[in-house]
């Protein structure tokens, strides 16, 4: 049992920490916002710091990188309210190295480290938290297969070169690699609530190619690595939105001292360390337990979001109240923790939903060392 | 006791409802129920209508033009206006204002606001906050000086909703630095358009513009445009807090917010979700027992014992009901209310997401501030301390 | 609408309050558990003030009173934590009104006016909060029926001189009159939580007569007047509960401060103040909604179960919290107020158990007016 | 990072279970997993047979005849011993005065008092609370004067645990009256069987005798039995409060409880009521983060850098979730907990209600102590709001 973090992990951390507070300042992601939602400039140097390829094995070009270093950088880039998915990417990465086969894996992780962005397609119209809720259809032509249907909310999906895409085949539910220059893919950008950017992704006949894993297991996977990442980006938000209502409490004034003295507003500031430092923990706990077997896996991450969601809706809101007008503003940073946080609430799978997985898997042993 | 209205309150009740669908246009009623975002003329275009009817002043006293309505026809006219979603009416005009100007105005000032107030044809807004002064108000620095028969105003308030749309803006000044803070402020009406004055609408983290900043430099007002006696201004606010206190619970829209919200579960299959259902019911226990909270003030206030601890008690529960409603709702929708659709919000069709989930997300957002304006919660909280434990 | 008392209720409220004041001191209470938890002569007083029979009818010699002469009755000795089960007799004399036919009301009203005792005898082993789980046999004999079974916790047991008994007869669920005096009755007293007597009633083949209305109808009747003076008498018990816990505020010094002067506690007071208003508003509207037909009064019962089960958890856990070391010790009234409100909360269905009534009748309506 | 324990640290666990395997009886076991009262003659003869084995002093250094763990072993130690059902370390003697007569007393005192507490014969307990002085320690007027080789200690103390029963209490009494107040104490070691000290048991709402009330009525005490210089008892109250910090979240029993808890609902038939089993999948998650929190303070004393932010926190959330256990077991018992049955809490047959639900109520009253004792629970959430905002 062991929380430290190596010394190539803490050099990790702290070079993306730099980037951030150099590169990727509030007036800058401002900027991104009423651009669209995705700067390929930020992209671009998410690529040269290697994170793009993070997870991806040496052999194809990567970091080949685990859990923690993950956890590390996503904390780092949460508080910093990166918009671009990352996250999403490394969600693809994963799902191709668990059931994309070794040709998708051959031709594929190389670009992804190279900074080409594939991200899931996996949500539609009526799957809400659940992603096993699949109408879009798959129908075998040939060796290949067409794809017919709509997904939504893919992150930045209209910038990426290839998305992973569930759909019903004859045999089950199944996952697909769908390239940008398919046939029949049509694209609806948006912003997204926090101002990253995401579209619909609709699909007429569209030729796609089957991934060989199970794709139930595989999209499992997925989900269990795209809640736990949530987590550790949620993480990081949390930090920077509870740093700023900490600043606040002592620098604003009324009835001439510092609101920061009101026992109410300290112990509220309290709770709120209270819920990141559950949350952090609990964050830890879902990256560590990846690796585990899967249904140990899925409960472990199911207990994370639970906590993380919980902790961060109390974060959002509370640092939100505690800067009373500014808080609903645009014009700072608060409020755009709140709505990330929402947002990560809100992803892959909320609070509720995981709390169901807890209570169905519920078994009389809760620990969580050996 | 008697937890039923009386015949004739429920008659009142059907002549307001029989009169609201025959004058409030359905369109705009599907956008109000949607939760949309109104123009300008859609508010006031719907305060002309009330205005014609002379229910725009429906607080008022028969004297001043209003029709002399009960507390519980208030109430009832509030119910009946909620749940056939029209526009809200904004308060600082007729609800704020002019019971000011009725109780402290000259008769000149009455002659010369009320009208305007009570056809809905001006629209008023309200400059009490200022960037330092926030829930301590006493300590607000906008000041005021005398210059022969006019007030040299400079300064800067903020948080003001709706000022960009404002004719006349009511405001608290600082006329005397001396003595303590409260003693030296005054209740002064400036028009908006006058020479000096700047407003900038501040977007709101739901991308709408609600409130502004708005500075005063060197703006010449009126001694005529002071309501009371000059350093008078802290009683009058306190006197209009008081005032203010009637629906500030906003019962009447929370319990049109809940069947929103179970049409909405409806809509989205999870009316059957246990967790989900549950967080609904609970809610509507909170609502009920809220709204037992309201007809008790009601209650109270008809028969000449107002109920005045209960108001803070109101304020705060009736503001967490109205966040938790956005918050369910939300919940409820799920990741497809993530797409921020800004056509959407107005009503205008977008190809992408689904655009009737579209104000979701951003109306969470914005009802944080029910918490905060208005005296936030933890002021609120002092009030109710106080009375219990001075 | 209208919530002012009548001239005779405020007299029948204040008349309560003075007998309690005067008579029903701690230390008698106290004296009272030490002794078993029933006084006879506290029944005897409560029967000369006409409350035993405050809801007979004055035909039967009772006084003839409705919901809100109950509701301000029991409120009053909610206050004073009486420990006598005049609620539980109010819930036998109201089953009996309504399904107990006009024989037996005959014999028996007049009775309970005159301070005889019964009580309902309906809970069992597996029943918690559902009390249509009755194992009980009632079986046929001629014209009249024998009874077997165990019921537990009903309220002064052992001193009443019969019980309305739930059982299961060829047919469905029956309602069965038991007296005291019939052959196969066997008693255990005990004292609950809050120093209360009851006791556990077995029946082995006991003589019964069977209530002629339908059985489901007035046992259900009796759940709903049972949870609302439940809710009645929390009530009083939280006004108790708060003002003890301000006086303390107010007199208790540490830091060479009245307590009362830190926010964080000043915050909780109100908090409390919130709870009981919210609580006493939907008490009113329980006992109110007893007229209203089946369905709206166990809907309207259920949110108000709700309401005061939560308000009164919230207000008996932070009132201890805030007494401190005092507030858990047997010594002082707050204590007895905390386990008096889990006690009430845990009667005639618990939180949970209402919140599943409320959830499973829902519908778009939730006004309580008109 | 790693979540699991070491193979070392895990054969260590395995071999103190099979211990406590081999010498707890099971009838006592089984008493604790059933939340019955025990009496003094269990829990010492528990605290012996830790005692001859060594076992008992397992947080002293072994130059002190501690084992010599490591914080990760004595959490494995204490989390066995919770999961097996023991009887609780009562803390006053080897887990708080202990540790500091081995830091502050001389070595004469160091042979005088250590081997009784390591062997379990000497019962101690802790003359802390006064009753105008809780959270407000400081305040303490129990006073201490000097009379050549001896104090005269004349004072109340309150919230003794278990003086009953106690052959030796430590306490912290005022030797100054000048100054500041936490600069005139001293901390004393005080034979209870002294002339003068007189103890009243203290009913507590579950109507169990737990804690005391301790007069001392011109109390002759040796000069030799003050730890520490004169005065200097501040000081070292403060490191008792440092060093209490470790099982601080009873994290351990909690998880023991959370077994329980679903074994009850099991037995109850309500482990497939979804209401009851979403509030016990919220407590196992809860239990889990506050094991990960609790995790994260051992790996970070492992390391040699002590996470001393996250005691507060562990406190706080610990003493909450202890409570919720117990409110989470009444109300998966329901009504059938309400019999108050005396003899039962002992393990006692009773002819009435059902036995093994007895304790349910009695120890949900009586939990409320853990967010009062120890620092309440409001005074824990100063010292994190000191430590985020000054």
């Amino acid at each position: 049992m062991d929380f430290d973090l190596t010394d190539e992990q803490l050099q990790l951390r702290d070079a993306v920490a730099r980037w951030a507070e150099r590169a990727y300042t509030f007036e800058r992601r401002r900027a991104d916002i009423a651009a669209g939602g995705f700067d390929s400039g930020v992209w671009q140097a998410l690529t040269e710091l290697g994170l793009t390829g993070l997870t991806v094995p040496e052999v194809h070009g990567g970091m080949g990188q685990g859990p923690v270093e993950a956890l590390v950088t996503l904390q780092a880039l949460g508080n910093a309210l990166l918009l671009e998915p990352l996250a999403a990417a490394w969600v693809a990465a994963a799902m191709l190295q668990h059931g994309g086969g070794s040709a998708l894996q051959a031709v594929w992780l190389p670009r992804l480290a190279a900074g080409e962005l594939v991200v899931p397609a996996l949500l539609e119209r009526r799957s809400r938290h659940d992603l096993g809720r699949v109408a879009c259809q798959a129908s075998a032509d040939g060796d290949h297969w067409r794809l017919s249907g709509r997904k939504h909310v893919v992150p930045a999906g209209d910038q990426a070169a290839a998305w992973i895409v569930s759909a019903r085949a004859p045999d089950g539910l199944a996952l697909f690699w769908v390239e940008r220059s398919a046939a029949g893919v049509h694209l609806s950008p948006y912003p997204l609530q926090d101002g990253s950017r995401a579209a619909d992704l609709v699909l007429e006949a569209t030729p796609a190619q089957r991934l060989p894993g199970n794709g139930a297991a595989t999209l499992q996977w997925g989900a269990d690595v795209g809640a736990a990442l949530a987590c550790a980006q949620a993480v990081g938000v949390m930090e920077r939105a509870l740093a700023l209502t900490v600043d606040y409490l002592k620098t604003r004034h009324q009835f001439g001292v510092p609101i920061g003295s009101f026992q109410a507003l300290r112990h509220r500031a309290a709770d709120m360390k209270m819920a990141l430092e559950l949350a952090r923990g609990m964050a830890v706990y879902a990256l560590l337990k990846l690796t585990a077997p899967e249904a140990e896996r899925r409960q472990a991450v199911a207990r994370a979001k639970v906590q993380v969601g919980q902790s961060a809706r109390f974060i959002g809101q509370q640092a939100v109240q505690l800067h009373g007008g500014i808080g609903v503003t645009d014009e700072y940073a608060i409020g755009h923790c709140f709505k990330t946080l929402t947002q990560l609430e809100l992803s892959w799978g909320d609070t509720s939903h995981h709390l169901g997985i807890v209570a169905a898997g519920m078994t009389e042993e809760a620990n969580v060392g050996a | 006791m008697e937890l039923a209205f009386t015949p004739e309150e429920r008659a009142f009740r059907n002549e307001v409802r029989a009169w609201i669908d025959a004058h409030l246009d359905p369109a705009l009623a599907a956008k109000v129920l949607a939760g949309l975002r109104l123009s300008k003329d859609e508010i006031q275009g719907w305060a002309r209508t009330l205005g014609r009817q002379g229910w725009l002043a429906y607080r008022w006293p028969r004297a001043f033009g209003g029709p002399g309505w009960s507390p519980v026809q208030q109430h009832l006219f509030d119910e009946a206006l909620a749940e056939a979603g029209a526009p809200p009416i904004l308060p600082f005009g007729p609800v704020m204002v002019a019971p000011v100007i009725i109780a402290f105005g000259t008769p000149e000032q009455q002659q010369r606001f009320l009208p305007g107030i009570a056809s809905g044809d001006v629209w008023w807004c309200q400059g009490y906050s200022e960037p330092g002064s926030g829930s301590d108000l006493a300590s607000l620095r906008t000041r005021a000086e005398r210059d022969g028969a006019h007030y040299v105003v400079n300064g800067q308030k903020t948080w003001t909703t709706l000022a960009q749309h404002a004719d006349w803006i009511f405001c608290l000044v600082r006329t005397r630095a001396e003595g303590k803070p409260q003693s030296g402020i005054s209740f002064l009406l400036i028009d908006m358009k006058s020479p000096g004055v700047t407003v900038r609408p501040i977007r709101l983290l739901d991308g709408e513009y609600e409130v502004n900043e708005v500075w005063f430099d060197n703006v010449r007002v009126p001694v005529d445009n002071r309501i009371g006696e000059e350093n008078q201004g802290w009683t009058i606010a306190k006197y209009l807090l008081s005032h203010e206190r009637a629906n500030i619970a906003d019962i009447n829209r929370s319990k049109r917010e809940l069947k929103r919200l179970k049409r909405l579960a409806q809509a989205e299959g999870v009316w059957d979700d246990v967790r989900l259902r549950d967080h609904i019911a609970q809610l509507e226990v909170d609502i009920v027992a809220l709204e037992m909270l309201v007809l008790r003030v009601l209650a109270a206030e008809k028969s000449g014992k107002p109920a005045l601890d209960i108001a803070a008690l109101l304020k705060i529960r009736g503001s967490e009901i109205q966040q938790r409603l956005t918050e369910l709702m939300l919940l409820v929708a799920g990741p497809m209310a993530l797409p921020y659709l800004e056509p959407a919000l107005t009503g205008l069709p977008v190809a992408a997401a689904d655009a009737a989930l579209a104000p979701l997300a951003p109306r969470y957002f914005n009802l944080r501030k029910t918490t905060i304006y208005g005296g936030s919660n933890e002021i609120q909280r002092n009030i109710v301390a106080q009375t219990l434990l001075g």
